[in-house]
């Protein structure tokens, strides 16, 4: 018998935990030669913010043992392009699409969820406030209780779409955070974004990225990333999406027996483009090797 | 459509100091392929290296369904590859990226080579024989071991002009300061440019100067290699407002009048 | 010509920027069949409590994506054997032999420090107020700017030899920390120790180490390491010894570039137990190539 | 003293199902070695795995200073070990750790092996036939095909009484039941143990109830092999007191009463 691989992530149906994490993974289409979209929970697509982003000098990428620093600054064109040109491609997928936010003041993250709210086509939205890689807002929003939960609060407010908050791992108390932004009304959480990291060319003497820092993702932090999820799921009852890592379907189950609801595929993607559909083959495998009839049994299941 | 899959590596040797040439049986990429475009190639079975690797299609044959690269060993990726024995899988995607722009069949075209950069100049030429084109190409390297593919242009009917920097094989100096000197840009339709950024930095100076169309294919450090993740950011000049393109998406070639250099 | 290698961290002259992670080499004899101490720097020695200690459950290690989890918990036999059993043989060492301490409250940091004071054959101390596998003290020191100044100032006013404070990067700002144990006296930095993480065992859904989290090293976290030291250079002008997945001499090399006086190699000891020796042999290669005379000229060269 | 030292890998091959038999050049090693001891394996040239796996010395030959395995294919670093092919270089740490305590010569000793733990115990018995020790050996194994190393302890002259938990050879059940019902343990002057933990502490419960001497070889999950991490602590109590040793450094083998198992 097949098991149930369906969730909820708020209001949010899944027909199975995977989707794909924010940046990683386009608008869809690029990946398309490659996965049948529709086949994933879902699709989160890259940061957006009100106004177009050209982003941050090159060199944006460097690759790190097991692991790649990445400081793309949330180049996107912009919501009202967003709107107009991925929405209508967005309808046609039968899978939910989840559009992940980003902005510079409270306001801006208030005004793009009001702006994003009567899209159809657009899920969930996804509230980054822990993107390492661009000056005002991002992290600074992520590391701060008070203003992560005024963030998700404002944005909560600005639409009816469930709101997920996603989360910085570059802070002393996750857990801290995580109750504060699920008191002020988050639907769920994204644990992890990437760590901060950086690293020298020592044949110029100088960062290797444009942008000096950058954030670090890919099976070197999954430790950190379930470690991450264990503790948020311990001080939060509302989901949690899971990632940081995630290379094969072991670690995406390693993910969900830790608290994860779901789980999102990132730098994987870029090893191998099929690597979100193999993470989902792997995950009912197991569950039907296990004798276990529904996902949602395993949320959370190595928890004490 | 690009595809992903194993191919069957069917010969490898070096054909110049740190640098490979390698055969593949790809029917699936070597179809749809067009000069210029590359293939995202996994250099090992494991996670290291993580990411693949960026290679550019150096020449196929359709009847055989084969694929060649030449590449350049340069640290750890290109390293294991050229240790891949025949018989060994070795994974792709491909064909990725927007290759060149083709000219009128029998136009009088120039092709710019500077070291590795001839890798994919080969496929290029090929399809610019078979066009009736007539062909010079601008071979540069660093000395008469270095210089490649001299022997595949010759033998598609393409002059050869080879500058080395020692001077050890042909002319003395640098492919750009040759052409500087000596080009007559009127009676050239297009020209083609793959190399070191300094040197198609300054063929596209010179193309420039003489107002004439030219194409270059750009390289960056790229992550997914099919334009989701906007690691591969190239600053391209489109009336009057430069943007961000993605060289693996939007490129690796583009015109040369486009690109920022920086 | 040979280029000068020695640097100072505070009043301690180290021959060479070559020390060894706490932890990770035992008290030195352990290595002894594979390298010849008196050829490095320094050797800093597990860490130590006023009263032995037995540790945490096994499994201990796990290892993940280019790194390691560990959670010994710092077992240790106690100071008094330290000065009764090691101190000796730390006298007839021709290398600086570094202590590291631990304590559960500020007092049994200044109680140790007063202990180790007068004991010849240790040429500093290392503060560890950043180890995350032991329930008090530790880590909750390192994370809270207040109690990490009043440890050292206790440390410091209970010796005269030269204090290290080492840093824990599960921080929001580590910069922060840096200037108050700064501010407090502190007469080096040690950045970073290891990082929260847990791995779980999904055959028997259930944390794969004995006690739950552990601390993550190795080349995975390096990424992390050199954006600490980078941003701690920026932060106080008193010297840094580096370390975090120092593999090989490159690594040195971007931790110097980035900041560091010194480095400590860590668990690429256990991959290859003549790691420490291979990195200055690589770092003293990579001067003379450069035609650099001293190894201080590089330190920070990468820092705008 | 122990070496890290490049090891020619001389043959490999498969012996069972999942288990492989390799041959290294490593006189070094061997010269020095006694039963029970471990060497500390880089699996791959790469940093995957990380760290090196602890194999216990199978056999050795000094006059010929090879040194054998015997490995269970059981993950990375083992699968990766199995695929090494004759002449390529493997690198080793060893010998480490604190090997068997040999009885008086001529002894009548008894040797009991679970599954892969027959590995080191070869060696040990090596040694105690040129002691001209009594030996008999209990070995168990899943199933007919898995039955390991029989061959050799016989040709070594020592008894050998087969235990299958599928009855497919010899006795059908595990080596503790055969041993508990069978064994005479008062003309037994030594009992040496290596196989899974549940039949490592059967056996040693056996010993207790007989009071009778004997010794088990643990595994513990192992950083750096040589004492300084402190990760394979093992529970052992010594006149009343339980504290942790280290089984790198302390062991791998301890008095079977000694140990405290959980
Ligand atoms: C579209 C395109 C086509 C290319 N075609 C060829 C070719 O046909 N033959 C050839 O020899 N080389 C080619 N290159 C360059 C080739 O990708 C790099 O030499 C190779 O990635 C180096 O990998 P490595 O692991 O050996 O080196 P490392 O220095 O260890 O690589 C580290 C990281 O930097 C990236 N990187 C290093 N150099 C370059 C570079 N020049 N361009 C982009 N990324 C780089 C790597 O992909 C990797 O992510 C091409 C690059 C691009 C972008
Ligand atoms: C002193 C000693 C001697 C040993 N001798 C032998 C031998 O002769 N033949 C043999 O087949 N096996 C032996 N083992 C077990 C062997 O070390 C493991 O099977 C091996 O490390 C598994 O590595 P892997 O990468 O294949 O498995 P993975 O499961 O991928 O290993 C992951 C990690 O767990 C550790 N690990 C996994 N299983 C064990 C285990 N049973 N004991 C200790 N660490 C483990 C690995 O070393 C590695 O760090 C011995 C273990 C010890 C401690
Ligand atoms: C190239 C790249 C771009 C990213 N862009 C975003 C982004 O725009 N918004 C966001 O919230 N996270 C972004 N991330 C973080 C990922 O969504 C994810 O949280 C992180 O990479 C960890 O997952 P992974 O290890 O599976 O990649 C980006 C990551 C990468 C590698
Ligand atoms: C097994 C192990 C034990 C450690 N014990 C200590 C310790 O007792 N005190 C301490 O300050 N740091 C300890 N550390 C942290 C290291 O000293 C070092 O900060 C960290 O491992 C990062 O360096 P690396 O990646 O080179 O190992 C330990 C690390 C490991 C792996
Ligand atoms: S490499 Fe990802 S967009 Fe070009
Ligand atoms: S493995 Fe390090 S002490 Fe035993």
């Amino acid at each position: 018998m097949k098991p149930n691989l369906q969730v909820h992530i708020g209001s949010m149906l899944m027909a199975n935990p995977v989707t794909t994490a924010s940046g990683t993974f386009g608008f869809g289409p690029e990946y398309a030669p490659y996965v049948n979209i529709d086949q994933l929970g879902a699709i989160t697509v890259k940061g957006t913010t009100l106004e177009p982003r050209e982003g941050n000098p090159t060199p944006r990428l460097v690759e790190t043992p097991a692991g790649i620093l990445n400081s793309i600054g949330l180049q996107n064109p912009g919501a009202d392009y967003l709107i107009e040109h991925y929405a209508p491609y967005f309808r046609e997928l039968k899978t939910n699409v989840i559009v992940n936010i980003a902005g510079n003041t409270v306001e801006e993250y208030a005004q793009l969820a009001a702006k994003l709210d009567p899209v159809q086509g657009i899920a969930a939205l996804e509230v980054n406030i822990s993107c390492p890689n661009v000056k005002k807002g991002g992290m600074a929003f992520g590391s701060d209780p008070a203003a992560a939960a005024e963030v998700t609060q404002a944005v909560k407010n600005a639409t009816s779409k469930p709101v997920i908050v996603k989360l910085s791992p570059n802070v002393s108390d996750i857990a801290a955070i995580a109750r504060e932004v699920a008191g002020a009304g988050a639907d769920a959480l994204s644990v992890i974004n990437t760590l901060l990291g950086m690293a020298i060319d020592i044949r110029q003497k100088k960062p290797l990225l444009g942008n000096i820092v950058g954030g670090l993702s890919g099976p070197a932090v999954k430790p950190v990333a379930i470690r991450a999820v264990w503790q948020v799921y311990q001080a939060v009852s509302i989901p949690i999406i899971g990632m940081g890592g995630i290379m094969a379907a072991e670690d995406a189950l390693e993910f969900i027996l830790a608290g994860a609801t779901a789980v999102a595929v990132g730098t994987a993607s870029f090893t191998n483009p099929r690597a979100t559909l193999e993470v989902l083959e792997g995950i009912e495998r197991y569950l039907m090797a296990n004798g276990i009839a529904d996902i949602n049994q395993l949320v959370g299941a190595a928890q004490p | 459509m690009s595809k992903v899959l194993d191919a069957k590596v069917l010969a490898v040797y070096q054909v110049a100091p740190e640098t490979y040439y390698m055969e593949l049986e790809a029917p699936d990429i070597a179809r749809l392929a067009v000069p210029g475009q590359f293939v995202h190639v996994r250099c090992s079975e494991t996670q290291e290296p993580l990411l693949r690797r960026p290679l550019s299609i150096h020449m196929v044959s359709r009847p055989k369904g084969v694929l060649a690269l030449l590449f350049r060993v340069i640290g750890k990726g290109t390293e294991m590859l050229a240790q891949r024995q025949p018989g060994d899988l070795v994974n792709l995607m491909g064909p990725l990226g927007r290759g060149f722009t083709l000219p009128l069949p029998g136009s009088r075209v120039a092709v710019a080579a500077g070291g590795i950069g001839a890798a994919p100049l080969v496929f290029l030429v090929q399809e610019l024989a078979n066009m009736k084109c007539q062909i010079t190409v601008y071979l540069g390297a660093k000395d008469k071991k270095s210089v490649l593919c001299d022997g595949q242009f010759e033998q598609m009917d393409a002059e050869v002009v080879i500058a080395t920097d020692d001077g050890s094989l042909g002319w003395q100096g640098n492919v750009t300061d040759f052409m500087g000197r000596h080009m007559d840009w009127r009676r050239t339709a297009m020209t083609y440019v793959c190399g070191p950024k300094p040197m198609m930095q300054g063929v596209a100076a010179l193309l420039a100067e003489a107002d004439v169309p030219g194409e270059v294919s750009l390289e960056e450090h790229m992550g997914c290699g099919v334009g989701a993740c906007l690691s591969c950011a190239v600053k391209i000049s489109h009336h009057g407002k430069v943007t961000n393109k993605r060289a693996c998406a939007d490129g690796p070639v583009f015109p040369s009048w486009q690109v920022v250099w920086d």
